[in-house]
């Protein structure tokens, strides 16, 4: 280990450290953040669901967006895997079907940022898996 | 550091690690390495989650997954299940005690709901042996500010624009204390974290420097700055190996960083720590005693003034603080002296951390903001009372403290408020007790303690606390009369008003409260020599139902006494001046024959 | 200094910054009640360790009562010492004391010169409450050659416990245990004989209970005296005369001699001898061994011991033979000046009177209790017959008259007995600290010098300074005297000699404060030094008076010398007036 | 009480544990610490020896010793079982645990079986007492102990 030598250093050691942490930050709040559940049954994982949800992490840390990605069971939808369910704060959750690394992106930039509606939402008959069991 | 999808954070505290928790982190690893899952999820030692009811605690990040009692065997499902398909574990789920229902994670837990952790903040969140994740989380950011853009009195006016007031039972501003030491002139000062955490029934200390050691070096640091000392020690209790270790860690890691040593951050403080042990002595939590003990002397305290501030450890001044404030200290200069003063009450700021136990369905440590009513604590964070039994007292203070009733359930917490009550803050014990607990017996308790944690030096509270003691025995006993709570209220006004130190003035508190608040049940025991909760063993009379007994003889074989008589197949007697309340006889009946009062 | 006002019980009372309320109380004649508070302020000897609680009072703005012995005034402070608060929390501290002693006041030894008894008095104690079924804390009892500890009587007041560390740095006790069950004990509560004691004694001096009582031999004394077929006789130390008076309600410093010798003769002792006379033969054996070993250094002798020590104080003596075992040979070999009478005493003078030695027995009546030790110590006995056969202390023997029916003011003024009561000034002031090293010089001087002296007070080495230097000139060479009284000063000393931050040629050490007039065996002082002071003086006048006032001049010495022992350091003198040191640690 | 012959091997750990905080009487308390690891207990011979270093009395050091209820000059048992006395143990039940221990071993609280194997103390609140009434028998932890169990307890220790 090397010894920091100064408040900057201190600093800028923080920040390379922190993103590690950011996940549990995060989830310590997890009301105000913008909540991503990826599907991650067997079907889900066979559909591709974990490319998605490497590439929805990394998206989120490079743009510093206030989103929390954390995964799920089935939801139900297997025929539109891999689905995803967004629940931006104040607003009811929708879950995105058929979506791959390129369509996370743009759920992303689109409708979490912009809050622009997009095509591909998986309607009406939706309950949160939880509340199934 | 390496990034994870998620985390899953395993409560290493000694509560749990008592139920294999070390196993547990052992296992999820293996497991997790088995499914090719190594890169995906982290398996972190955190420190305690203060739910020590229903550890081992296994909490899941990103969505606050919070598994009870899990055991080494779980660990497979939980990574087969959770971590890989994202399905919960459902029969490790927390469940509610009310509503019978599981609940998914720990935010919407009766238990975390009301609870504001400024103290607890790492704990149960960070690796505790890892100084990284301390530093992720703006560790050391307070102290690098401090050295390099304050002067001493401007840190110190931030502590004192705070309201800080000491943890560890006597409630004196922090700030004001650091200012006294800051004044007094001398070549050598000196910061004492005091961790020699003595009630019977607290553990915040312990599980703070167990979670976050970290934010407790650094407080000793900002104290070190602010009063100009070069040398903090902090005096911690052999029996906390795991606390010890952890510390040891965590100053090791600092003085790597440099963040401990010689010219910190590039500036002119130098300032590092020691450690050094109790030994079993309660009575080394009051400073001067405690200073004593450090000096390598029987732990005995001296009379105030002087005041460590003016001469303390090896004559110098020296500053003393106990676990709980200085964790609190980092967290003031990061988020500023208005936010800290903007919780709590008007003369209480910030949290307290209390632990919460006796019969009270959660059990664990809770940090809530001052001002929050006892009903809260024990009825929302606490759960009720267990076994669906009635609320009768609730002891705070720990020895030094007194019971709250009823009628002080809705009295908002804090230092003036317990004391106006007749209790204290003290360290944060706090002893929910029911319908069956005996409040006689309660005080006898503490009185015991007190007697076996008495230095001896002076007499009030060497002798004054044994008399108290034999006087409750005598009244449990079935032998008191009368006027022995006269004496006992006489007798405990005088110890509190003659006793050397903080110990035997505040030790008569249980006695005298409960003498307030159940003087019903005192004098049931004197005059109608009954004990009204049913726990006095002396006090129990036996007697035999007789629509109940079928002469059956079981009990007449069972008495050691010979106090029951009776013929065959017809009702029997206890005799009761032969009876020794043994109680033989009532676990032989097998017709319910048999009534105890 | 600073100076403020305060108010105690309506009286405004001016202090200066550092003023405890007790002695702010004390200046406008409030004598607050104290237990544990002890202050020598004459020999800067103080214990406040705040345990008692007896002294407290109300400190007006303050939430509990204060110690008053050990709280400093304030500015405007307003303190009540007697009000009903104050009164009931005393009298109820005192009860509690009191629940935890036995009650056995009518056969203690302290009875009557008891602070708690006295205090209980005072306080009008008649009942204790919480005593039925009430636990004592009860210890083993020890006794010793010297003293006795009968603990269930401590009250914890750490005045010994002050005493053996911090003042004679003796570390034989310490507080042990802790709670009720705590206690003052030598390591281990094993008994005093085992540990480093050196049974000074001035624990017992300071003990305010019967806690710490002497070893009394006064029925043995009795017994003798009614035997028939012994002869009894009776030697007194030089402090002896200057304290015994208080026992019988007679100012501190008044001086009895002949009261004293009266008394004795009334007693039955058949001759009545004074200590004082082996003063003056210890200052000729002493004397002879100081400039033995001047007279070799200045001839330049590498091999010769300097400086050094008297030997006459059996403390000391088992004070060095614990702590510095590798100075064995530095302290002169004479014996104590009660050992020398009483060796001369079973010889010569059983030899003179035809009397057997088995059938003479010599008692001692001593300021001391280690005294009691070391006429026990095998070296001085033949035969398993001691020297002396008993040490009794100055109280013992006032005891002693009393019980006898002797009207001590109404007795006439006696004189000693001869050969062996005859005495002179040099041995008088043995009794203080100073006082040996002064005899001797005033006849070394004489002997080296070949001079008179003209002035035959020595100031210079006078006082109750602990640790006192001085330089004397003999004729040209000038001679360097260390003194130092209490063993705590001593071992400063001893230290200061072994770095060779001093160089003395004669050192003279006294283990208890002010010299033996500070003995434990003396009338208790009840922590009041003014005392010590007071019988310091009436020993230098005791000395002033006398027509001889050196040693070598003392007639029945000198005839002693001519008849008996030849010349100081003799072989006869050497097997009867000198010993030889042990290390005690070889076990 | 129970004493220590000292032998050429004890007097080395003594002098080590000493020397390790050069023989500085303000360590006493953490030397006492090391020496009770070392040995188990603070038998006499070991008070005396380190007194002897320290150059501090044997009756200061027997004084601390006696003091702090974690020292101990009784060798502990084979396995040296704890009954944690906490408030919140003892209002579990702890008492009754104790109670039970002490009817099966035939020992005070404070006593060793005669055969050495088991000792009994109470000790302060360990903290843990989420898990109460909590038993220690060298390191482990019995969580919840009835009673009931004790002797099942006992029995599970065979050697």
């Amino acid at each position: 280990m090397n010894k920091i030598k100064s408040l900057e250093d201190l600093r800028k050691m923080k920040q390379s450290l922190e993103h590690g942490m950011n996940i549990r930050e995060k989830s310590n709040e997890p009301d105000s953040l913008v909540q991503i559940r990826v599907a991650m049954a067997t079907c889900g994982i066979a559909s591709g669901a974990r490319t998605v949800m490497n590439a929805l992490v990394e998206k989120i840390e490079q743009e510093k967006i206030p989103a929390v990605v954390t995964q799920g069971g089935c939801m139900g939808y297997c025929y539109a895997e891999p689905t995803i369910e967004v629940k931006v704060p104040g607003k009811d959750p929708v879950v995105f079907g058929n979506v791959d690394a390129v369509r996370a992106i743009e759920i992303i930039e689109k409708y979490i940022v912009n809050g622009e509606l997009l095509d591909g939402i998986i309607p009406t008959n939706y309950q949160s898996i939880n509340e199934k069991q | 550091m390496a990034q994870y999808k998620m985390h899953l954070l395993v409560c290493g505290g000694t509560g749990c690690r008592a139920s294999q928790s070390e196993q547990i982190v052992e296992n999820l690893k293996s497991e997790i390495k088995n499914l090719g899952l190594e890169n995906d999820a982290q398996v972190v030692t955190t420190g305690c989650f203060g739910f020590c009811e229903k550890g081992p605690i296994v909490k899941i990040i990103p969505d606050n997954t919070f598994y009870t009692q899990v055991k080494p065997e779980d660990c497979a499902e939980i990574v087969t299940e959770h971590v890989l398909k994202g399905r919960k574990v459902n029969r490790l789920l927390y469940e509610d005690p009310e509503t019978l229902k599981h609940i998914e994670d720990s935010k919407h837990m009766g238990f975390y709901q009301k609870q504001l952790r400024i103290a607890l903040r790492n704990c149960g969140f960070i690796d505790p042996e890892n100084i990284d994740e301390y530093i992720a989380r703006d560790g050391y950011a307070a102290i690098g500010k401090i050295i390099t853009e304050m002067t001493p009195e401007a840190a110190i006016d931030i502590m004192k624009k705070s309201g800080l007031r000491g943890r560890g039972g006597g409630g004196f501003p922090t700030g004001l204390k650091w200012e006294i030491a800051s004044k007094n002139k001398a070549d050598q000062k000196y910061v004492v974290c005091n961790a020699d955490e003595g009630d019977p029934g607290a553990f915040m200390d312990r599980s703070i420097l167990e979670g976050d050691p970290h934010s407790v070096i650094e407080a000793m640091a900002i104290c070190g700055y602010c009063i100009g000392a070069t040398k903090g020690i902090v005096y911690i209790r052999a029996e906390y190996p795991l606390a010890i270790k952890r510390l040891k860690v965590a100053a090791r890691q600092a003085r790597a960083y440099g963040l401990l040593g010689e010219k910190i951050l590039g500036t002119d403080f130098d300032f590092d720590i020691e450690l050094r042990y109790g030994a079993g002595a309660f009575v080394c939590g009051e400073e001067t005693a405690l200073i004593h003990s450090m000096e390598g002397h029987r732990g005995e305290p001296t009379v105030k003034p002087p005041f460590p501030a003016e001469k303390g450890y090896l004559g110098k001044p020296t500053n003393v603080n106990n676990v709980e404030t200085f964790a609190n200290v980092p967290a003031i200069f990061l988020k500023g002296a208005e936010w800290f003063a903007s919780i709590g009450t008007e003369k209480s700021k910030g949290t307290k951390v209390f632990a919460l136990a006796g019969k009270i369905n959660n059990v664990g440590l809770i940090e809530v903001p001052m001002g929050i009513t006892l009903r809260e604590v024990i009825f929302e964070i606490g759960g009720g009372i267990k076994d669906g039994k009635k609320f009768k007292a609730v002891q705070t203070g720990g020895p030094s403290g007194g019971c709250l009733t009823e009628k002080h359930l809705d009295t908002p917490i804090d230092f003036d408020n317990l004391i106006a009550a007749g209790s204290m803050m003290g360290s944060g014990g706090m002893i929910v007790m029911d319908e069956d607990d005996c409040m006689v017996s309660v005080a006898k308790f503490y009185l015991e303690f007190t007697v076996e944690e008495s230095c001896g030096k002076c007499a009030p509270c060497r002798i004054g606390n044994k008399r108290l003691h034999e006087i409750l025995e005598k009244i449990c006993g079935g032998k008191g009369v009368e006027e022995d709570i006269e004496y006992l209220k006489n007798l405990s006004r005088v110890i509190k008003d003659t006793s050397l130190c903080g110990l035997g003035q505040t030790s008569p508190n249980p006695v005298l409260s409960t003498i307030e608040h159940f003087y019903d049940e005192y004098l049931a025991h004197v005059k109608e020599r009954i004990c009204p909760a049913g726990s006095c063993k002396a006090l129990k009379l036996y007697t035999i139902i007789s629509d109940k007994c079928t002469g059956c003889t079981a009990c007449v074989r069972a008495c050691p006494v010979d106090a029951i008589t009776g013929e065959k197949r017809q009702p029997h007697v206890i005799d009761a001046d032969k009876c020794i309340r043994c109680g033989a006889c009532y676990d032989k009946c097998k017709f319910t024959a048999i009534h105890v009062q | 200094m600073e100076k403020f006002t305060i108010k105690i019980d309506n009286t405004e009372v001016e202090v200066s910054k550092g003023t405890t309320i007790y002695q702010a109380a004390k200046q406008i004649g409030i004598d607050i009640p104290v237990l544990c508070y002890l202050n020598l302020e004459h020999l800067n000897i103080e214990s406040r360790p705040g345990g008692c609680r007896i002294c407290v009072v109300e400190v007006e703005g303050r939430r509990n009562l204060a110690p008053s012995c050990s709280t400093e005034c304030t500015p405007g402070m307003v303190v009540n010492t007697h009000n009903m608060r104050v009164m009931n929390a005393r009298k109820t501290v005192l009860e509690l004391i009191l629940s935890d002693h036995p009650k056995e006041c009518l056969t203690c030894s302290s009875s009557g010169q008891c602070d708690l008894q006295h205090l209980s008095q005072v306080m009008g104690i008649r009942e204790i409450h919480a005593v039925e079924n009430a636990e004592m804390s009860t210890y083993r009892k020890d006794v010793s050659p010297a003293l006795k500890r009968d603990m269930d009587k401590c009250i914890m007041c750490r005045r010994c416990e002050t005493i053996c560390n911090d003042v004679q740095t003796v570390g034989a006790l310490s507080a042990v245990n802790r709670g009720f069950m705590s206690v003052v004990a030598p390591a281990f509560e094993q008994d005093l004989i085992d540990s480093p004691c050196t049974f000074c004694g001035q624990c017992v001096a300071v003990c305010p209970t019967g806690a710490l009582t002497p070893y009394d031999d006064t029925a043995k004394v009795l017994r003798a005296l009614a035997d028939p077929s012994k002869t009894v006789i009776v030697q007194t130390a030089p402090a002896v005369r200057a304290a015994l008076g208080e026992e019988f309600g007679l100012e501190p410093g008044t001086l009895v001699t002949g009261k004293m010798v009266a008394a004795l003769r009334s007693l039955g002792f058949d001759k009545i001898f004074d200590t004082d006379f082996a003063a003056d033969l210890t200052i000729m054996e002493e004397g002879a061994e100081l400039l033995g070993r001047i007279s070799k250094f200045l001839a330049g002798d590498k091999d010769v011991k300097l400086p050094i020590l008297t030997s006459c104080c059996p403390a000391w003596v088992n004070f060095f033979e614990e702590y510095y075992p590798c100075m064995l040979d530095i302290p002169s070999t004479a014996r104590s000046p009660q050992q020398m009478f009483g060796s001369i005493a079973k010889n010569y003078y059983a030899e003179l009177m035809g009397v057997k030695r088995e059938d003479l027995v010599v008692v001692s009546v001593m300021p001391c209790l280690a005294k009691k030790y070391e006429c026990a110590r095998e070296e001085f006995s033949t035969n398993g017959n001691p020297d002396v056969d008993f040490s009794i202390s100055t109280r013992e023997l006032a005891s002693l008259i009393k019980s006898c029916n002797i009207n001590f003011d109404l007795l006439p003024d006696e004189d000693f007995d001869n050969p062996l009561g005859e005495s002179t000034g040099a041995g008088v002031i043995f009794g203080v600290t100073g006082g040996v090293i002064e005899a001797a010089v005033r006849t070394a001087y004489e002997l080296f010098t070949g001079k008179k002296l003209d002035k035959i007070d020595f100031k210079e080495l006078r006082g109750l300074e602990g640790i006192r230097m001085a330089s004397i000139d003999f004729n040209g060479t000038m001679i360097h005297i260390g003194i130092a009284h209490q063993l705590g000063n001593a071992r400063k000393l001893l230290d200061g000699i072994r770095s060779g931050m001093y160089n003395f040629h004669a050192i003279e050490i006294m283990a208890c404060p002010g010299g033996c007039i500070g003995g434990a065996g003396q009338p208790l002082h009840h922590g009041n030094s003014k005392v010590i002071k007071a019988r310091s003086e009436a020993i230098y006048r005791e000395d002033s008076q006398k027509t001889i006032r050196k040693s070598h001049e003392n007639p029945y010495i000198v005839k002693l010398y001519e008849e008996y022992l030849g010349h100081p350091m003799s072989e006869k003198a050497h097997h009867l007036l000198h010993t030889h040191y042990f290390e005690k640690n070889k076990k | 009480m129970s004493n220590l012959k000292l032998q050429e091997c004890h007097l080395k750990t003594i002098d080590e544990v000493c020397d390790s905080y050069k023989n500085d009487p303000g360590d006493l308390i953490k030397i006492l610490h090391k020496a009770q690891t070392a040995f188990g207990y603070l038998p006499e011979s070991v008070q005396r020896e380190i007194a002897k270093r320290l150059k501090i009395s044997v009756a200061k050091v027997y004084g601390v010793v006696t003091f702090y209820s974690f020292f101990t000059m009784t060798p502990k048992g084979k396995h040296a079982i704890s009954v944690c006395m906490g408030t919140a143990c003892y209002v579990r039940g702890a008492e009754k645990v104790v109670d039970e221990f002490k009817e099966h071993l035939k020992i005070k609280v404070g006593g060793v079986t005669e055969d050495g194997k088991f000792s009994l103390d109470c000790l302060r609140c360990v903290g843990a007492c989420g898990l109460a009434p909590v038993v220690l028998i060298g390191e482990k932890v019995y969580g919840r102990v009835e009673p009931s169990q004790v002797k099942e307890i006992l029995d599970s220790y065979t050697d």
